[in-house]
């Protein structure tokens, strides 16, 4: 380790650039607001970048349903655990089954995006940008299949309602 | 004495003061406590064991070297008002009693008694 | 005589008509495989199980190539693991990409392997050939033909284990298909084995199927309540929950078979639970505590001393019929004890048996008297209408098979008090005056005896649902509550103390029973 | 010999207090004005502690690149205090349930009541000044210092781990900052020669070249340096906020507080700021007089802005220092004042001392 010198010992420089640091920085903002980040949330909308992990959507297929399959390697993969997938078999052969309940409790997403990862049917994403969720009570957090769809707008959630299912 | 009289006023007055906005706030502020609300605080977890804890034993340390300096510091007080114009013996006199003080500080130094971690003795 | 060869490196010892499979597998060394199955014909079709044996020009299949002296094969050899690899490319040639919908991932012989010695980039640039998806072969088995392999082990199985025959191959080349044979139905009582057998996801069992995916589930070693066979099984449970049973090998009981009814049998540990003791206040039932519960027992076997019946089901474990033998003999006095096993069932010559009790031979050689039948009770029923027994307490008894609904109603309204005991709510439970829960076999460790005599493990596999107690629990806290002092802290405890007690059981410990149980003599 | 002592005492304070008793008849008038001047004063200290705090969240912010406080009241959220003073009144009054209550409820005042009695000696100008006390710069030492018993009391009775710690940790850095904090003090006591605060500050009358701070260069300089160090630590402010460390000590000794006796220990730990402040502009910077001898204005205004003004810099750097150094860790904060501080500000008063009685 290198030995510091008197003058360094003292701290005295260090600490005055230092206050030339913060003297700068503190007249830069308080005349000119020249470095200011601060957004001014609600009247100036936050951008989101297109990466950025918000809730959750389920997405479809061109006919319109789910393209989940159930295969429930999203909930396998969720380190949190807050997947829950009900399967239950499809009219269809072809199809075979389907997610009759699928539901995340976005109170205990962690928002890593590994559900995104792991989906083989590009069937969950999180490129909503939504990132203010808010609700009266805790089972409003859990969101349902339909509202995961875009079936149904989290208005109501807003409005102190259970979602509907 | 009517110098004192006023500090004892301020010295009611403030604790009046104080008293008075704890009754408003009282009157004004809800109150609705339960078990674990009136726990200790501790970062959200649940509080571990009791609230006295252990603490390091170079407070006491501290706090005997501090009682002397500061009654020195008391003595010397009525010295420095009169210094001024009494001459150097009088500011020997104060040297010989600091001195005494120093040693005192170079001992505890020494016995390596101001570090925060007590380290063996150098002697 | 015993053949001296080689594997991998290793001087084995193999019996004379072994196989290299069977040999290797013995030695611990496993070789890939689909159509070969220890207890089935040898087919040789899925050809998986190729190894290299030192002077042969051919990679050979190990599950049909006798052993012989001096013999040096070779299982992980490149020439081996390039040739498994031709073979597995061939049988996913037309194989569906359907992992993520398909039950068996996780489980799936196809998905192992490719991971240990495929991932190769398909080839195949051909349409694949479509077949038949999601048939319906039987009332608990779904087919799915583009994943069969076509390793015929369920055919296999219907033919010389069943001896029923329902399954065959029909058409040839690439379209070949595995079905029914025309007005058959795969419905034999022990159809669910096929899923168990089958490598890959083609057949898949209805009760099972999407209910949760294999990785989830944990797996603990148990055996089958069923009846007096006591098949070592797995239970495969997730979050305090069983979604399957599945047979564990054991070539003195069960081979790796169990039967249907057996299989479903889990259903009960996981519906119609009594989960609360309740007492019955007119017609409702009232939720109570433990000691709530016991003290009233208790009390009114105090009151009734010398007028209280125990009409027992052998469904309890040896360490419960042990305690419960110990109550009836030490702490109440001189009760009637009437052990109840129920009406017979099927019975064959493969696994299933007419006692459909997993314990009457062991609840005898814990000191409760020999069973009698349903029409033998008639005796209890007359002490009842005399008022000799004013108290019964009966325990995982079907009260309402036992009696029939309108003598239990009117013996109900003779008695002081009736206590049900029972982990789940049987007919006619409501009937009774208190109703303690006991647990069931995937809740708590324990040993069932077998009709052969041999005494074998149960595990707990999770914690007890609601506030269910182990009988032997129940039992102890009862005799406690009577003025004992018992205080076996585990049913390994009991056990230890069996070993003493009872001659035939004489040495005996959890880890001597191990996990294929151990054969006891008979007390006389 | 005791009997005799007892008496001597007796006699003492009878002759002390009867000529003040026997002169009763103004006392009723005297003291409903000096309940005027004290209600005054505590006006002035919430106003003074609203916008030091307003001003504290500016600060930081700016410096730190954001805007702090912008909505309440309009105009950078000038409203931001008023806002939460209210807010704290109306919030729920927590007490652990296993504190000590009695001390737990008397902590906050003690502190407030010492912050708010250094006000009586703070020459706002010539007369402005509720009290001139003789011994002026000794009282605002003693009182001050009973700020420690009141941190000790509230660590001490929350019953909680950090708050003891942080109790723990205030009280060695309070006594410990006071020895360098007294020599210096010393050190402006000697160059003036008086005690009284208002003596101390006409002394450096005359324009900016006779204040304090220049008077026996470079020690007086020295002295004033050392004074404001530890008027930094004694108020518990960055880099010296051990005891209060967030990081490891949530709130320290105040984290059990919450509504209104936490907004008492808000309001003192900013009026002591102040306090502090004052003496090092009252003792160095030439208090209430202007950097000019000559004065246009009549002394009752040009005192209070001056004094007030030199105040709220030293203020506003204190503020300044807080949101550019960071945090000492406890080893050093005590080894700095041990082994650097107090030897030096030792040394600083021999020589001011030898200066003083050379030069006169």
């Amino acid at each position: 380790m290198e030995r510091l010198t008197f003058w360094q010992k003292l701290y005295l420089p260090e600490i005055l650039r230092g206050l030339a640091v913060t003297t700068r920085h503190f007249f830069a903002n308080l005349l000119g607001q020249r470095h200011t980040v601060t957004q001014q949330y609600p009247e100036q909308p936050t951008r989101v970048s297109p990466r950025y992990r918000g809730r959750h959507r389920l997405m479809r297929k061109e006919d319109g349903s789910p393209r989940c399959t159930a295969c429930m390697l999203c909930a396998t993969a969720c380190p949190a655990l807050c997947i829950h997938i009900e399967a239950a078999e499809h009219e269809d052969p072809t199809v075979e089954k389907y997610p009759a309940v699928f539901t995340i409790d976005e109170l205990r997403c962690v928002f890593c995006g590994l559900c995104v990862e792991a989906c083989p049917c590009d069937a969950i994403r999180m490129d909503t940008g939504v990132f203010a969720l808010a609700a009266y009570k805790r089972e409003h957090f859990l969101y349902p299949r339909n509202l995961l769809l875009g079936d149904e707008e989290p208005r109501h959630i807003a409005e102190g309602r259970a979602p509907l299912d | 004495m009517l110098e004192f009289y006023n500090v004892f006023w301020f010295l009611i007055i403030g604790l009046v003061f104080v008293l008075v906005n704890l009754w408003l706030s009282s009157l004004l502020r809800p109150s609705d406590p339960y078990d674990v609300k009136l726990t200790p605080y501790e970062c959200g977890e649940e509080s571990q064991g009791t609230g006295f804890v252990r603490f390091n034993p170079r407070f006491y340390v501290i706090g005997l070297i501090f009682l002397l300096f500061d009654i020195e510091t008391v003595f010397m007080f009525p010295w420095a008002v009169v210094l001024k114009g009494a001459g150097p013996f009088v500011l020997i006199e104060m040297v010989i009693f600091l001195a005494i003080l120093v040693v005192g500080l170079v001992y505890a130094w020494g016995k390596r008694d101001l570090e925060w971690i007590k380290l063996p003795t150098r002697w | 005589m015993a053949k001296k060869l080689t594997i991998d490196g290793k001087e084995i010892l193999a019996r004379d008509d072994a196989t290299i499979i069977e040999a290797a597998h013995e030695a611990g060394i496993v070789i890939p495989h689909y159509c070969y199955h220890p207890k089935l014909s040898i087919a040789g079709n899925c050809r998986m199980c190729l190894v290299e044996i030192e002077g042969r020009p051919k990679l050979e299949i190990s599950c049909n190539t006798r052993v012989a002296d001096d013999m040096v094969v070779y299982t992980q050899s490149p020439r081996v693991i390039e040739g498994r690899r031709g073979v597995l490319e061939f049988l996913l040639i037309n194989h569906p990409l359907d992992c993520p919908i398909c039950d068996q991932a996780g489980e799936c012989g196809l998905q192992d392997y490719y991971m240990q010695y495929g991932l190769y980039h398909s080839r195949f640039l051909e349409a694949k050939v479509h077949k038949r998806k999601v048939v319906d072969l039987g009332p608990d088995i779904v087919f799915d033909a583009e994943r069969c392999i076509l390793c015929t082990r369920c055919v296999r199985f219907c033919q010389e284990i069943t001896k029923t025959n329902e399954l065959g191959l029909f058409y040839r080349g690439d379209t070949v298909e595995i079905d029914t044979f025309p007005g058959k139905r795969l419905d034999n009582k022990y159809a669910g084995n096929t899923v168990d057998i089958c490598p890959v996801g083609a057949l898949t069992s209805k009760d099972f199927r999407f209910k949760i995916r294999v990785w989830f589930l944990q797996e603990t070693k148990s055996i089958c309540p069923g009846c007096a066979r006591g098949c070592n099984i797995f239970i495969h449970h997730h979050d305090g929950r069983v979604y399957r049973l599945k047979p564990r090998r054991n070539d003195a009981v069960n081979d790796t078979w169990i039967c249907d009814a057996g299989r479903f049998g889990y259903k009960a540990i996981n519906e119609q639970r009594l989960l609360h003791p309740m007492q019955r206040q007119g017609e409702a039932w009232q939720r109570v505590s433990w000691a709530q519960a016991l003290a009233q027992v208790s009390e009114t076997l105090q009151r009734h001393a010398g007028a209280v019946a125990l009409l027992v089901a052998p469904q309890g474990t040896n360490e419960d019929c042990y305690l419960l033998a110990r109550l009836a003999r030490e702490v109440l006095s001189a009760p009637q004890v009437v052990l109840y096993p129920g009406e017979p069932g099927d019975e064959d010559d493969l696994l299933l048996r007419a006692d459909k009790n997993p314990n009457t031979r062991g609840a005898q050689d814990m000191g409760l008297p020999p069973p009698v039948s349903t029409a033998q009770l008639a005796s209890l029923v007359a002490a009842v209408e005399q008022g000799q027994v004013r108290v019964l307490y009966a325990i995982d008894v079907n009260l309402q098979q036992a009696f029939g609904a309108d003598t239990l109603a009117r013996l109900a309204g003779h008695l002081d008090c009736l206590v049900f005991q029972g982990a789940n709510t049987l007919p006619g439970w409501e009937q009774a005056h208190v109703a303690l829960p006991s647990c069931t076999y995937a809740e708590r460790d324990g040993t069932f005896t077998n009709f052969q005599g041999r005494v074998q493990r149960l595990n707990a596999a999770f914690r007890p649902r609601g506030e269910a107690l182990p009988a032997w629990q129940i039992y102890q806290r009862l005799a406690n509550a009577l003025g004992q002092s018992w205080d076996y802290p585990s049913a390994e405890a009991i056990l230890a103390d069996i070993a003493t007690r009872v001659p035939a059981y004489a040495g005996l410990s959890y880890a001597k029973i191990g996990d294929l149980g151990c054969l006891v003599g008979t007390t006389p | 010999m005791l009997v005799e002592w007892v008496a001597w005492l007796l006699r003492t304070v009878a002759e002390a207090v009867f000529p003040f008793l026997a002169s009763w008849t103004w006392i009723p008038w005297y003291t409903i004005g000096l309940i005027h001047v004290a209600a005054a004063v505590l006006g002035v200290i919430s106003v003074i502690a609203m916008f030091l705090i307003w001003l504290e969240r500016k600060v930081s912010a700016h410096i730190q690149d954001r805007l702090g406080p912008m909505r309440v009241g309009g105009w950078h959220g000038w409203a931001q205090s008023i806002a939460d003073g209210i807010k704290l009144l109306l919030k729920e009054d927590i007490i652990p349930a296993m504190a000590d209550k009695p001390v737990f409820k008397l902590a906050p005042m003690i502190i407030f009541a010492a912050s708010f009695m250094s006000f009586v000696v703070l020459p706002f100008s010539r007369t402005l000044i509720v009290s001139d006390l003789n011994i002026g710069i000794l009282y605002v030492y003693g009182i001050s210092t009973i700020t420690v018993i009141g941190i000790i009391a509230a660590g001490w009775a929350s019953n909680n781990k950090w708050s003891l710690y942080g109790a723990m940790r205030s009280a060695a850095q309070l006594v410990s900052y006071e020895v360098p904090v007294g020599f210096s003090l010393l050190a402006g006591v000697l160059m003036a020669g008086s005690l009284s605060t208002v003596e101390i500050t006409l002394t450096q009358a005359g324009g900016i070249w006779h204040w304090g701070i220049w008077r026996c260069f470079p020690f007086s300089f020295i002295a004033a340096l050392l004074l404001y160090v530890g008027a930094l630590a004694e108020t518990n402010r960055t880099p010296f906020d051990i005891p209060e460390a967030e990081s490891e000590l949530v709130a320290g000794y105040h984290t059990e507080y919450s509504g209104f006796r936490f907004a008492l220990f808000f309001l003192a730990e900013y009026t002591n700021m102040f306090i502090t402040s004052a003496l090092v502009v009252i003792l160095f910077l030439g208090g209430f007089t202007g950097p000019i001898p000559v004065s246009f204005v009549p002394d009752f205004i040009a005192g209070p802005f001056w004094f007030v003004s030199k105040t709220l810099f030293l203020v506003f750097v204190m503020m300044w220092i807080r949101w550019t150094l960071p945090r000492l860790r406890v080893d050093q904060l005590m080894s700095t004042c041990w082994k650097y501080l107090i030897p030096l500000s030792l040394v600083n008063l021999g020589a001011i001392g030898l200066w003083v009685s050379l030069r006169g």
